[in-house]
């Protein structure tokens, strides 16, 4: 073990590189800054050194030039800093289009995966190489943060909503995958692996296991719920239409808009009363307690799969321009 | 060294003008004002704020540099505002395909989000 | 070498007996005070911290279970923060400084003074309390959900014992600025107040701002915990990164609270031994106030990760960096002081080479964490722990050395032996980088923080690490054993063995009389006017 | 700024001084603005202290409209806006009674100092008693909270910032009575002159700053949308 004592961490996502080239260009710049100040403070040290300790020093008392020019500087370098840093940030946090979607859970102290297909596993992840993925997850207790070093992302995992956390892998293999926000007692067992996968092993161990994929199960729940009671998709039943409502902005009775993604549908799943939809009755029950994580994830999957219908004559249905 | 001494007619008046503004406050939270309801309201607080430090504590005769050290809090309490206020309101601005990006659904009040922000339309594979 | 008692009545002997000292209302004495009771919270705090250390030398979790080496984590991190790093400098050479400084009899409100001290040791104890019902495990910054449903109920003794110490800061605070805004001495104009007093003064306005926000927080996080309040209860609707906003609104500031002062004693050790003005005094003086009030508007750093906003996060990012500019301006202008002085190597000034480098790293890094894109890799792992050590133990615990070496003959009257205290310096600084370098490493890698066992990869760097720590201790006991002796076998100090200017060495005596002075000071020139003193230019 | 010209002609001999003169002091000028800017900052502390509570009111506020308004309309608007009255009304008879400090009539100080106390007490009151009835309803947050509107959830919210808002709100008026009874004492003992009533002036101060926080928590709690309750009951 001796032997390999690692200084970097291996690059395995399309974001990695993008990240440690940020990391020696602040490296450089900080080293330049400190080895400058190091170096004169060490030569004047020892150059103006005066034994005796009954000597004065120059009157010199300050510069308005030098200080100007060392407050700028810093300023403008540390702006190309700043630049570069979040133009790599909009990078990790800004998930490509076309992305494998991956849901977990984070609770103390285990992660639990769940693929579209069906396959769940804990505390192991696999993935395909090449593609991007997107893990989208939440916590059942306390704050957790999903965290794989390899990739260089992480974000925490937050009760009552959604976070998210996407990577391209490039190279085969096993990773750590940590619990990096402290969550108590066994936060340091949290942990697990990544296992990058060539895309047809990946095929295989898809086909290896696990039940009914997401959207089947989430229709199951949609049936076994009573969902489909009120929510026809031809927007006739009590509730809207929730058919290709997904990623379009809804109007809501107090006037405001609210974008339609994975952490209003499970708001409105759980907490329908918060956010009344405009136009419609405060009839939904809550599902609070009928339904675990797992489910209203696989609900919200099922919810996106369904195809836009067309145009209906539900008078509230605001759908985005861009779709 | 007795400080400014405020005839009891300003004290009086101050007295009154505060006991006013109570009942149009109250006046105005029945009346149906829209969305301007809770600036009228707070603005009125303002104001009667401003008169007790103004009158009352005697800010108006004082040094600048109480005048300094009392808009300062408010100088400051306002940093926790707004800079906090910065998260919550742009989190509804940052869309990304497909959905969450980490910083959670929030209410967008007025128009959408420009379309470059708007979601692509969900992958057609599954 | 003399033994016999010191000469002349002066504020350590002129009254006699524990009452006397615990009921003094003089600043120099409450000075003491806090030195003692701070010294104990380092005690305890560096021995909790030689059990982390301890325990993270194997991967495995062996020397401690999981729920005590959270503990130690924990009350380390509690005891450094609040009870050691907030209070060393303000309250212990600021309240026996400033004053002397200033020329001033006492603070302004000594009696208050006094009572910030009682109500420290308060919360002192309600912390102790805690640690010996069992301790807390929350981790310093007792983020919710976790700390109001998950962790134990000492969180509720602990989180008190803060609350109550910010109590103390507040006072502490607001007693200073009001010494600085009205008590100085004749002639003793803003722009003559040594650098100390202006790093005092900012410090004052951050504790005064910033404390009351996280005592409320505390008290609601409290609140929840025992009452079932819901502030930040997601199953509410409640924003339990509200909670992060708020702590961190005060906490972040706090991190200037104990760097600032610091700051002022390095301002004022160099001066001294380089005879020289302060290089561009006044961009040293404001940058402290800019430093004070820009650290307000930088907190979400914190947050990168939390779930805030992506857009929120680049306006926090962004002024982070420009917070870092006013620290650059005093680290430049620290070595453009040095520049054609006329350098006393002596003890105190071995502190302050220390201090540069080490505040230097532990700056620079710090912008690696403001960088957006880097902190999503970094956020929580070892480089944030190695950063924040370099600043806090490499940066403040050593300019507060540098402070207390500069300023030790004025509070006892005694030398202690300036090549012990160099040795010590030189083992505290190679065992720091050992100790927190190899961290920075580990950090990249990807180890996380609060891990009390970790992958076998990391062991090599983590071994470094605890070896540092052992080198550390000896500097810091060897510190600890020549001052003590000092006191006792210690030569006399003459009224001002460095030959410094400023009121407190040219104007009373070593240790000061009881009233500080027995001319009331009238000032006629700047700070650091070495150059007007008739000693010949280097 | 700081203290005058013949500043040490009688250091140490303090005979020629008013008696309330601290030693450390060179005038009472210079203590007496020391002890103004000492409260002045002290209250700056106070608005911090109320601001992280109001951070949170402002976010939930933001939040959660709906449950705000409904929560909102279980206060008790009589009882909130009588209390704003008898506040304002402490805090005029609390100016009164500086003034008759600093003319130096110690009847009429007194006096009004008694009757701020009063109107203080009188607060509490009426405080007590909405307390009361809240805990009646059980509308108190905790385990047994009940809440039969739309917004169970974001109602407890409500409430856990009302109590903590008002709770906090109301400790500083316990204090400030205190504070006032052992001014009253010393005024009737006649220790206040034209030249030195700083403790007056200074519970004067702090005084006037309880009243101004519930200048603002009274349209924030009890006003949030009172129009459309009235318009839309029962919704
Ligand atoms: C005394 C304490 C102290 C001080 C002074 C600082 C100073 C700084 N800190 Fe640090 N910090 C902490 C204590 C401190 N910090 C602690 C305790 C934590 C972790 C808390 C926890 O989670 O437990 C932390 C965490 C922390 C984070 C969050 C990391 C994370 O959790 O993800 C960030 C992110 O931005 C950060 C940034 C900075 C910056 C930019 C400065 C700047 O002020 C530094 C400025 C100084 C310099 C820059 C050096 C001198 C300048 C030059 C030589 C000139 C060259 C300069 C330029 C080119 C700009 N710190
Ligand atoms: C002022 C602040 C301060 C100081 C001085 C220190 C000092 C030290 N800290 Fe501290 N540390 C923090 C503030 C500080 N720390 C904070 C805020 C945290 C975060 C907590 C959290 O996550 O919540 C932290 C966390 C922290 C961790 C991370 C724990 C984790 O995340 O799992 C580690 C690990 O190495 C560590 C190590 C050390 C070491 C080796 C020292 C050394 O400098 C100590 C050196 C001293 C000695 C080694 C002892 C001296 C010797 C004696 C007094 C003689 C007697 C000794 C014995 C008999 C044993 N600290
Ligand atoms: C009793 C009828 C009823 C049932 C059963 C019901 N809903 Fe609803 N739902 C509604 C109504 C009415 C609305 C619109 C008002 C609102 O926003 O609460 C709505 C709104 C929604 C919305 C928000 C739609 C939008 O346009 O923004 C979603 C998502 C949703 N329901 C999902 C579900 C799911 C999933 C289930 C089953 C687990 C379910 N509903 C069961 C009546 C119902
Ligand atoms: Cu989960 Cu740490
Ligand atoms: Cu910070």
């Amino acid at each position: 073990m001796l032997e390999s004592i690692p200084l970097f961490p291996e690059q395995a996502s399309s974001l990695a590189p993008e990240v440690d080239n940020l990391y020696f260009f602040v490296l450089a710049i900080t080293g330049f800054f400190a080895l400058l100040v190091a170096v004169l403070v060490v030569i004047f040290a020892i150059k103006y050194r005066d034994r005796t300790g009954n000597r004065v020093g120059a009157p010199i008392t300050g510069s308005i030039p030098l200080e100007l020019g060392w407050s700028i500087i810093p300023f403008f370098v540390s702006m190309a800093i700043f630049v570069w840093a979040t133009v790599v940030f909009f990078h990790i946090v800004r998930p490509p289009d076309q992305t494998l979607e991956i849901y977990s859970t984070g609770k103390r102290w285990m992660w639990r995966f769940q693929h579209i297909d069906g396959q769940s596993e804990i505390n192991e992840l696999h993935v395909p190489l090449g593609r991007p993925v997107k893990v989208t997850f939440t916590s059942e207790d306390v704050l957790h943060s999903l965290y794989v070093p390899a990739f260089r992302v992480k974000a925490d995992a937050i009760p009552g909503r959604y976070s998210s956390i996407w990577f391209t892998p490039t190279k085969t293999g096993q990773y750590h995958l940590f619990c990096a926000e402290y969550c108590g007692t066994k936060h340091s067992g949290m942990i697990g692996s990544v296992y990058v996968m060539d895309p047809d092993e990946y095929q295989a161990w898809l086909s290896g296991g696990g039940g009914l994929s997401m959207t089947a199960r989430g229709e199951q729940l949609f049936q076994q719920l009573g969902c489909v009671s009120c929510h026809l998709n031809d927007g006739s039943g009590r509730g809207p239409s929730l058919a290709g409502k997904f990623g379009t902005q809804e109007t809501l009775a107090n006037g405001e808009t609210v974008n339609v993604d994975d952490t209003y549908l499970r708001e409105s799943i759980l907490t329908p009363q918060l956010r009344l939809v405009a136009g419609y009755q405060p009839l939904m029950p809550t599902f609070q307690g009928l339904v675990n994580e797992e489910g209203v994830m696989s609900l919200i999957e099922y919810i996106k799969s369904l195809p836009a219908a067309p145009a209906t004559g539900a008078a509230t249905q605001t759908q985005a321009q861009g779709r | 060294m007795a400080g400014h001494i405020s005839p009891v007619r300003t004290y009086a008046m101050i007295f009154g003008t505060l006991m006013v503004l109570t009942v149009v406050t109250v006046a105005a939270a029945f009346t149906n004002l829209g969305i301007m309801n809770f600036p009228v309201a707070i603005t009125i607080a303002i104001f009667k704020a401003t008169l007790v430090i103004l009158f009352f504590m005697h800010v108006k005769y004082s040094s600048r540099l109480t005048k300094l050290v009392c808009g300062g809090a408010f100088f400051f309490l306002g940093i926790l505002f707004f800079l906090t206020m910065t998260d919550y309101l742009s989190r509804g601005w940052f869309v990304s395909p497909r959905g969450t990006a980490g910083a959670g659904t929030q209410v967008t009040v007025g128009p959408p989000p420009p379309p470059s922000a708007q979601p692509a339309a969900p992958a057609a594979e599954h | 070498m003399t033994t016999t008692v010191l000469p002349r009545v002066n504020y350590l002997n002129h009254e006699h007996g524990v009452a006397s000292w615990l009921l003094t209302k003089d600043h120099k004495r409450i000075g003491i005070l806090y030195l003692i009771v701070v010294a104990v919270a380092f005690f305890l705090g560096a021995i909790f911290a030689a059990g982390v250390r301890m325990e993270l030398t194997t991967p495995q979790g062996d020397l401690v279970s999981a729920d005590t080496y959270n503990k130690l984590f924990t009350a380390h991190g509690v005891m450094m923060v609040f009870f050691v790093l907030i209070p060393v400098v303000p309250a212990i050479l600021g309240n026996f400084a400033m004053p002397l400084m200033i020329g001033a009899k006492d603070v302004a409100f000594p009696k208050l003074n006094l009572l910030s001290w009682y109500v420290f040791v308060i919360g002192f104890l309600f912390t102790i309390a805690a640690l010996i019902f069992g301790g807390v495990d929350t981790g310093w910054t007792f983020y919710t959900p976790y700390s109001s449903t998950a962790s134990n109920s000492n969180v509720m003794l602990t989180g008190l014992g803060v609350f109550i110490a910010g109590f103390s800061s507040i006072l502490t605070g607001l007693n200073f600025m009001v010494t600085i805004h009205r008590m100085r001495a004749p002639g003793m104009t803003w722009f003559r107040l040594p650098l100390f007093v202006w790093a005092i003064y900012a410090t004052a306005l951050v504790q005064v701002l910033g404390t009351p926000v996280v005592a409320i927080t505390v008290l609601m996080m409290a609140l929840e915990r025992a009452l079932g309040f819901g502030i930040f209860d997601p199953r509410l609707g409640g924003d339990p990164v509200l909670f992060q906003h708020l702590f961190w609104f005060y906490s972040h500031p706090a991190v200037y609270i104990m760097i600032l002062p610091p700051m002022g004693a390095i301002s004022e050790v160099i001066a001294c031994f380089s005879r020289k003005n302060v290089f561009g005094y006044s961009f040293v003086a404001f940058s402290s106030l800019a430093i004070a009030v820009f650290g307000f508007l930088v907190w979400a750093h914190h947050l990168f990760v939390a779930g805030i906003s992506p857009y929120s996060a680049m306006v926090f990012s962004f002024l982070s960096f420009a917070v870092a500019i006013p620290s650059a301006v005093k680290t430049f202008n620290w070595t453009a002081t040095l520049y054609q002085g006329a350098i006393w190597w002596r003890a105190p000034m071995m502190w302050v080479f220390g201090f540069i480098g080490l505040f230097l790293i532990g700056g620079l890094t710090g912008l690696f964490l403001a960088s957006l894109g880097l902190d999503v890799h970094l956020h929580d792992t070892y480089f944030v722990v190695a950063h924040f050590h370099y600043i806090m133990v490499g940066g403040a615990i050593m300019g507060f050395l540098a402070g207390l070496h500069f300023w030790w003959p004025k509070m006892t009257g005694r030398m202690y032996s300036d090549g012990a205290a160099t040795l010590s310096a030189l083992l505290v600084f190679v065992g720091f980088n050992l100790t927190f370098g190899p961290q920075f490493i580990l950090g990249y890698l990807g180890m996380p923080r609060r891990y009390h066992v970790y992958p076998d990869e990391y062991q090599v760097l983590n071994v470094l690490s605890s070896a540092g720590t052992s080198i550390l201790g000896v500097g810091y006991t060897l510190t600890a054993v020549y001052l003590i002796y000092s006191l006792f076998r210690g030569e006399r100090a003459g009224a001002n063995p460095w030959l410094a200017t400023g009121l407190e060495w040219n104007n009373t005596d070593s240790p000061p009389l009881p009233h500080n002075f027995s001319d009331l000071p009238v000032v006629s020139e700047g700070a650091y006017e070495y150059s007007k003193r008739g000693m010949k230019v280097a | 700024m700081p203290n005058g010209a013949a500043a040490h002609a009688d250091h140490h001999g303090h005979h020629a001084h008013h008696p309330a003169l601290q030693h450390h002091f060179e005038s009472l000028e210079q203590q007496h603005e020391a002890s103004t800017l000492g409260m002045w900052v002290f209250l700056v502390t106070e608005v911090m202290f109320f601001g992280g509570l109001l951070m949170a009111y402002l976010l939930y506020r933001v939040w959660y409209p709906g449950a705000w308004a409904e929560a909102s309309l279980a206060l008790d608007i009589v009882l909130g806006g009588i209390n704003t009255a008898v506040l304002i009304a402490s805090s005029f008879t609390m100016a009164m009674a500086v003034r008759a400090a600093q003319t130096g009539r110690h009847q009429h100080t007194v006096r009004w100092l008694i009757l701020t106390m009063a109107l203080g007490l009188t607060f509490l009151v009426i405080k007590y008693f909405e307390y009361a009835h809240k805990f009646e309803l059980r509308e108190v947050p905790g385990p047994d909270f009940e809440w039969h509107g739309q917004f169970p959830y974001q109602a407890q919210i409500f409430f856990s910032l009302y109590f903590g808002l008002t709770g906090l709100h109301a400790l500083h008026m316990i204090i400030g009575v205190t504070l006032l009874a052992v001014i009253t004492w010393m005024a009737a003992k006649g220790r206040f002159t034209p030249e030195w009533y700083t403790p007056v002036e200074m519970s004067g101060l702090y005084w006037h700053f309880v009243d101004i926080v519930w200048i603002f928590l009274f349209p924030l709690l009890y006003l949030v949308d009172r129009a459309h309750g009235v318009a839309q009951v029962g919704v």
